[in-house]
């Protein structure tokens, strides 16, 4: 049990969000140099070591990676619903509109969540509360964030349910989860993100657990809102079909660091990082059928005792004996780009 | 989940999933066994029950090795110090017959302890012959021993142990194990049923099949191996319990019958005078049967901890 | 477990039957003036019984809870003087007269009516003891007139009308003491017309001839209450105005009871308890010699016990005084004769071989064809609180006889069926208590022939000859004589060894007194107990 | 639901015909084989045989089966179920009462038993199980831990009697010594039950026939949080801006108790059976004491009455569990 959830008050205190001075014109969502640590039984693992980025109102930030690479550590410290312990921000800065999260009470922080930041889990099923019905825990954002009645809370579900697309809402909102279908309950999932017009969505694996087709109508329905909602969205995924077709820019994330930050064209048609690269080409493409696909080699190191220097090195097909010793910092790359290699220009011409 | 530690609802809900922590990556690097030794060793709770259950154990086997004056020669014991209560040269005191109270409990535990195996060993085999035939096949057959299963878990166990002790005549060790096992069987054969069916549905069974493994291969190479975790750690805590349940059988009058050393008939011998102030007649053997109970407990706990995961 | 179980439900396993009889003879004076006068000292008071099985009609009534309630609201027929053994007519009858010990005429007190107010006159008598001995009723006590002329039937032709009060009994053969026999309070009640029409009904309110009657029906586990009955024509005193016989579930309940000042007077201390009650009560506890005893039978039908000597010297090796003073709380006396001390008749050294005498014991054994390393296994009946001693006499024939022993404790109706079927294949435990005071009452059941309650299968026709001499004696010392003789053939002889005899553990609270231990009921002598 | 429910009746039935058919088999041997309960009842003194053979005929027990060993008396368990339909349970042998009766008068004892027994370990237990779970691997969890598993340790006879020894007679008799003690207040120490006091009198059995599945509460509702707690839709509270009261009071809990709700139920076995025990010990005059005093005295028909009403009792408090399993669980309610 996260001790700031024990410590937090209780009761709702509607005001406590206009007590803050959000700066107007301050990005949306800055993070600076964001350090999360674990402390485990064998020893302190880095699960988020120096992340940075910036996101803009409508704009979409991609975070790519494979799993554990603190893709989701880095959204639920930024959502600040990280388990301490063992998690803990070890380092760095939350700024919504220019306030840093972190130095906020609790009690009005836990105004940020929903009314200013949403977050979208990947698997709805464990993710919505079985024991409640859909419409309850819809409603529930509602009753504790603003003072609406139950009946109210429903009316307003029934509404939320509608708008992303659940047909007889008004019948499917004495549902249980388990009786949605996957497609319904992301839906579910989505609705409730939205649910106070948040200003950021922070999307984590939206659609891994969906069949194709169905994740290609959970993915359009959450840009079109975003697109109406003029939101910013934060998009988690291994996925990189799914990155293309919606990220503005993309982070990649690998072993708890960013490696490259750009914007999406430029990843996807010149990576500056052997990883991103490597993701590229483990990516099956038509017009390379017949030849042999190019997997990158080895296993994500281990978080609590990562290899010297580049934590990419020991995989990396153009690591040299510096790669071993020195750890690369963010390099600017021309382009507006950044990546963590010192061969970043060797691997942009490859 | 009747039992208090019933894993069964532990392994039916399948692996953890969802959120993926910092070190998911160096969990994966080690088996699971490495994983609960390393675990084991590291734990004190470990080596004190660990310690313990092999004194009681070896109590069972070898009582000499521990007290020199057995209960059951008469000549050792001696009608006018019945009572004596714990003295410098004796500082167990005597039992109601006048026999060292010392010699009678290491001496008694034989008795206990030989129960609580045979009965946890052959709620064992029950357990894992029907709960794989039931998890496995499924179906009408499933079905059935389910039912079958419901009737005795129907009979609350002193209730049907009241009346099957009543009937036997002669109580010995292999009867009291036999009613025990009558009784109990079903809370086992359920967790191992549920276990086959979750070991069922893993990869490497469909992986076996595909290569056409017959089915009394697939359960014994890769049903019984997988699904054992439960049956060992429930097994062990069992044991601890049926030391409990065979002394609460004597105690009522139903389990061991005189002239046989146990712990139950010292503490029903000794109720009485503790009343009356003869105190030490009772807390000892109470002492013997709660330390054992409790080592036993102890082990099957850190066993648990260390063989499942989730619960780190 | 010893502690839930109502001690005195042991008493029906070890076949304990009851005699209830008023108070002896120098007992009788002022109390029985009181009762009859309405001198009584006033007050209540409660004391308790397990819940009995049944109440009514009384002969029913075999076992010691039931016995309790009769003891006051039941009459015997006569009492008898402990001390002499003599009769006395301080109950229902006048008179009994015989010539030939039996043919008896009984003639009934005048003026005596049932607690509903009819009369009792000797179609009450003959309608109570034609109940009692019909098969069909299957009375518990019916076995007291078993000797009657035509016994068992509906109409047995031994009992006839001879005007209101006189009735004719007729035995099939002689027995001299048949008249102390009808001290004996449940069997030979008479039967108020109301009772035996619906026993029912009876059942849940008795209705007796005795000093107190029911309050209200039975109040099934919770209390069973007395008045006294105003109309009483007797002489036993009923001092308190109205007696509550509070139900317990258990012996040690009764104590705690008791300990918190909810009883008055407890009847019986549960052993579990004693070694408490003693410290705190030691100086209130009223202790006398019962009139039981425990004993071990041996299997005559078992080749291996037939000597004699191997008999005597298994009792030889028993040192019953360690037994009582280390296993049972030092409330017993060791047995000198086969006969309880407290009854008439008894004798302080009659048993030779009842002494504790370890190298004797072991040349006896093995003179008898014992040798060491032999297995004997000792009988008991499980869960009545035996397993202690009984381990405690194994132990000791182990340390002196050289033998290894084995207990088989069974279930009382095991147990039953082991007697019938002569199943025992070692020493067997039993108990035997007073039905009516002579020593005949110990010896006949228990060694003769064709005793009911022989269950070793011992027979001797020297011993059959000296009881069966005695029954026709015409006095009770003539009597007595034989009894002794026959007593003396079974000491010697030993088909079972006389183990001890019990102390009672009464004990009277601060608010009552005079409390005295009756051993014809085996109880507080409940009438005269006095409310301070 | 609806479907389910009669999933549920339908495997109901089996199951209470099968247990009452192992009942009857195992008294129906227990007198095959140890023999006539009719004749034990009369000790040393048997009646004519034209008596036995009536008595055994009043209660069901002249059927020519009860002479072979190992005959299950299919004709005369159907006879039984027939009975049992019209609510009768039999009567006793010593007294011939109907079983219902007696029971009737102990009910309200064993009730009271069992209420305090359940009030106690429910709050307690929960109690406990909440703050060991949310404080995990703190000092009060490694307490509630640890206590819990020696209260496991020791079975109930055990802490009955040591209960009796030490608090009711050393403690007890201390307390009502004092002149400044209320009556009641030694009540509550009491070694015996005492009707005067029918519920203090209670307390002191009350605890020990509950603290086992105290222990057990604690010890599953505590992994039920700690479960929860890691749970996703716990996380998902959390997102949604919960307080964490909330989170921990409505979300986690709500979930948690789902198992712990369902062992309370079935707990209820446990009880009667601890019972047998408890009230053996303290003279409670309940059911429990009944049985094992049936037991003890060979009265089939107090045995066999009783134990087919609770065993009934049981199976319909499961069943009933099950249902409420289904009402606190929505996914098992529409399978």
């Amino acid at each position: 049990m996260s001790e700031s959830v024990i410590a937090s008050q209780r009761g709702i205190d509607v005001a406590a969000l206009q007590r803050v001075h959000f700066d107007r014109d301050a990005p949306l969502l800055e993070v600076d140099d964001l350090h999360v640590e674990f402390h485990t039984r064998d020893g302190t693992a880095k699960a988020v070591n120096g992340v940075s980025f910036t996101l803009h109102e409508g704009e979409t930030l991609g975070i790519l990676g494979e799993s554990g690479c603190g893709k989701s550590v880095t959204a639920q410290a930024i959502m600040g619903i990280l388990d301490i312990p063992p998690a803990r921000v070890a380092g760095g800065k939350i700024l919504f509109r220019g306030v840093d999260l972190q130095k906020m009470e609790e009690k009005t922080r836990r105004h940020i969540r929903a009314n200013k930041i949403a977050m979208i889990f990947q698997d709805a099923l464990s993710a919505l509360n079985p024991v409640f019905t859909v419409g309850w825990q819809l409603g529930e954002i509602y009753r504790k964030h603003t003072e609406a009645s139950r009946s109210q809370a429903k009316a307003k579900a029934v509404e939320l349910l509608d708008l992303v697309g659940i047909p007889a809402a008004k019948e499917r909102v004495n549902s249980f989860p388990h009786q949605f279908s996957g497609g319904m309950r992301q839906r579910v999932m989505i609705a409730m993100a939205l649910a106070l017009e948040p200003d950021i969505i922070i999307a984590d694996e939206p659609t891994t657990a969906l069949d194709v087709t169905v994740q290609a109508q959970v993915m359009k329905l959450l840009s079109d809102l975003q697109q109406d909602y003029r939101m910013g969205l934060i998009l988690i995924t291994h996925d990189m079909a799914v990155m293309a077709d919606v990220a503005d820019k993309i982070c990649v994330m690998y072993a708890g660091n960013a490696v490259e930050q750009a914007d999406v064209h430029q990843i996807y048609s010149r990576p500056a990082h052997p990883y991103s690269k490597g993701l590229l080409e483990s990516i099956p493409r038509v017009d390379m059928k017949g030849q042999e696909l190019a997997a990158i080699k080895g296993l994500p190191p281990v978080l609590v005792d990562p290899p010297p220097g580049c934590p990419f090195h020991p995989r990396c097909t153009f690591a040299r004996e510096r790669c071993q010793e020195e750890k690369p910092e963010l390099y600017d790359v021309p382009g507006d780009r950044r990546s963590a290699c010192f061969f970043w220009e060797e691997v942009i011409s490859s | 989940m009747t039992d208090p530690h019933s894993l069964e609802g532990i392994l039916s809900k399948g692996e953890p999933g969802g959120s993926e922590p910092g070190p998911a990556a160096k969990e994966r690097s080690r088996s699971l066994t490495a994983d609960a030794i390393y675990e084991l060793v590291r734990n004190p709770v470990f080596w004190v029950a660990g310690t313990l259950v092999v004194i009681v154990l070896t109590m069972a086997v070898v009582p000499g090795l521990w007290a020199n004056q057995d209960p059951n020669v008469s000549a050792e014991c001696d009608i006018q110090l019945a009572q004596r209560s714990p003295s410098w040269d004796r500082p167990f005191g005597y039992t109601t017959q006048g026999c060292s109270m010392w010699g009678a409990v290491v001496y008694g535990t034989r008795n206990s302890v030989f129960v609580a195996i045979a009965g946890t060993a052959a709620i064992a085999v029950i357990a894992i012959t029907l709960g794989v035939i039931a998890g496995f096949y499924g179906r009408w057959i499933d079905s059935v021993l389910s039912r079958i299963t419901d009737i005795f878990f129907g009979l609350p166990f002193i209730l049907g142990a009241i009346i099957l002790l009543t009937i036997l005549t002669t109580r010995t060790v292999w009867t009291i194990s036999a009613v025990i096992t009558v009784f109990l069987w079903p809370q086992m054969t359920r967790i191992m049923r549920g276990a086959t069916i979750a070991t069922k549905q893993r990869d490497f069974v469909d992986a076996a099949r595909a290569v056409g493994a017959s089915n009394f291969r697939i359960i014994r190479k890769h049903i019984i191996p997988n699904s054992l975790a439960p049956v060992i750690v429930i097994g062990t805590i069992n044991l601890g319990q049926l030391i409990a349940i065979e002394s609460t059988l004597t105690f009522l009058g139903i389990g061991f019958q005189p002239p046989t050393v146990s712990w139950g008939l010292l503490i029903q011998a000794g109720a009485g005078p503790a009343l009356g102030g003869t105190t030490h007649l009772l807390w000892i053997p109470c002492a013997f049967v709660v330390i054992a109970t409790l080592s036993f407990i102890l082990l099957g706990d850190v066993l648990r901890d260390a063989l499942d995961p989730r619960m780190r | 477990m010893r502690t839930m179980k109502p001690l005195r439900f042991a008493a029906i396993g070890a076949a304990f039957a009851l005699v209830v009889a008023a108070c002896g003879g120098g007992d009788e004076g002022d109390g029985g003036d009181d009762g009859a006068d309405g001198g009584a000292s006033g007050g209540s008071y409660i004391t308790h019984v397990s819940e009995p099985e049944q109440l009514a009609p009384s002969p029913m009534c075999y076992e010691s809870e039931c016995g309790a309630i009769w003891s006051m609201i039941g009459e015997p027929m006569v009492s008898v003087d402990f001390e002499s053994g003599e009769l006395v007519f301080d109950g229902l009858l006048e008179s009994i007269e015989t010539e030939d010990n039996t043919v008896f005429t009984l003639t009934i007190k005048d003026g005596w009516t049932f607690h509903n107010g009819d009369p009792v006159d000797a179609d009450a008598l003959i309608r109570g003891w034609t109940w009692t001995q019909n098969e069909q009723n299957a009375a518990d006590t019916a076995g007291f007139l078993g000797k009657l002329e035509g016994a068992g039937e509906a109409n047995p032709s031994g009992l006839e009308k001879i005007d209101d009060l006189t009735v004719e009994v007729a035995l099939s053969g002689a027995f001299v003491e048949f008249p102390k026999m009808l001290s004996f309070r449940p069997a030979f009640q008479p039967q108020a017309e109301e009772c035996l029409q619906d026993t029912e009904a009876c059942n849940e309110q008795p209705i007796g001839i005795g000093p107190y009657m029911m309050d209200g029906p039975w109040q099934h586990n919770q209390a069973i209450n007395l008045v006294r009955y105003e109309d009483y024509a007797g002489e036993a005193p009923a001092e308190a105005d109205s007696i509550q016989f509070k139900i317990e579930e258990s012996l040690v309940n009764a104590f705690r009871d008791f300990s918190a000042g909810n009883i008055d007077l407890l009847r019986t201390t549960d052993p579990t308890v004693y070694p408490q009650a003693e410290g705190q009560y030691a100086d209130q506890m009223i202790q006398e010699d019962q009139t039981r005893f425990t004993y071990m039978s041996f299997p005559m039908f078992e080749d291996y016990y037939k000597n004699p000597d191997l008999r005597r010297g298994i009792s030889l090796a028993i040192d019953r005084q360690a037994i009582i003073d280390n296993v049972l709380n030092g409330i017993y006396e060791p047995s000198t004769d086969i006969v309880p001390p407290a009854m008439p008749g008894s004798r302080d050294d009659a048993c030779e071989y009842c002494t504790f005498d370890p190298e004797q014991a072991k040349q006896l054994f093995e003179q008898g064809g014992g040798s060491e390393g032999d297995e004997l296994t000792l009988f008991f009946n499980a869960d009545a609180g035996h397993e202690g001693w009984v381990e405690a006499v194994g132990r000791q024939l182990a340390q002196n006889l050289g033998i290894t022993f084995k207990l088989r404790p069974l279930p009382w109706d095991q147990y039953t069926n082991f007697i019938e079927e002569q199943k025992f294949t070692g020493p067997f435990r039993l108990g035997w208590s007073i039905d009516y005071p002579s020593p005949e009452n110990f010896i006949r059941p228990l060694v003769d022939s064709n005793g009911d309650s022989n269950y070793g299968g011992y027979s001797n026709e020297e011993l059959d000859g000296f009881l069966s001499q005695g029954d026709q004696q015409d006095s009770t010392d003539g009597a007595y004589e034989f009894y002794h003789q026959a007593g003396d053939v079974a000491l010697d002889e030993m088909p079972l060894i006389p183990l001890w005899t019990g102390l009672s553990t009464i004990i009277p609270g601060d608010n009552v007194s005079n409390v005295r231990y009756d051993p014809a009921t085996d109880d507080p002598a409940f009438g005269e107990v006095t409310v301070n | 639901m609806g479907r389910y429910l009669i999933r549920r009746l339908l495997q109901f039935i089996p199951v209470l015909l099968g247990a009452l058919f192992l009942l009857h088999y195992m008294t129906v041997v227990g007198i095959q084989i140890s023999g006539d309960p009719v004749r034990a009842l009369f000790g040393d003194n048997p009646p004519p045989e034209s008596v036995l053979a009536a008595m055994r005929a009043d209660y069901g027990l002249d059927n020519p089966c009860l002479d072979r060993r190992f005959d299950p008396c299919v004709a005369m368990f159907v006879e039984r179920l027939g009975q049992y339909a019209t609510g009768d349970f039999g009567i006793d042998l010593r007294q011939g009462r109907p079983i219902t009766e007696h029971l009737g008068e102990r009910f309200p004892t064993t009730m009271r038993l069992a209420l305090i027994a359940v009030v106690f370990e429910t709050v307690l237990g929960i109690a406990l199980g909440v703050l060991a779970g949310l404080r995990k691997d703190r000092f009060v969890d490694n307490l509630v831990r640890a206590s819990t598993v020696l209260l496991i340790a020791f079975p109930v006879f055990i802490i009955g009697t040591l209960i009796q020894v030490y608090v009711g007679v050393k403690l007890g008799n201390w307390i009502r010594g004092q002149d400044s003690m209320p009556d009641w207040f030694g009540q509550m120490f009491t070694v015996t039950y005492s009707a005067d006091y029918p519920w203090l009198s209670l307390i002191l059995p009350g605890l020990v026939l509950g603290a086992f599945s105290l222990a057990a509460i604690a010890r599953l509702t505590r992994t039920s949080v700690i479960e929860n707690l890691r749970a996703d839709y716990v996380r998902t509270a959390k997102a949604k801006g919960m307080p964490g009261t909330r989170v921990v009071g409505v979300h986690t809990l709500r979930n948690s108790l789902i198992p712990v709700v369902t062992y309370i139920g079935f707990d209820i076995g446990n009880l009667m059976a601890g019972a047998v025990v408890t009230e053996g010990i303290f003279g409670v005059p309940g059911i429990g004491q009944f049985v094992f005093q049936g037991t003890q005295n060979k009265d089939a028909g107090i045995v066999v009455g009783t134990v087919t009403i609770l065993v009934l009792v049981y199976l319909i408090f499961n069943l009933v569990v099950d249902l409420l399993y289904a009402v606190l669980d929505p996914r098992i309610r529409y399978d």
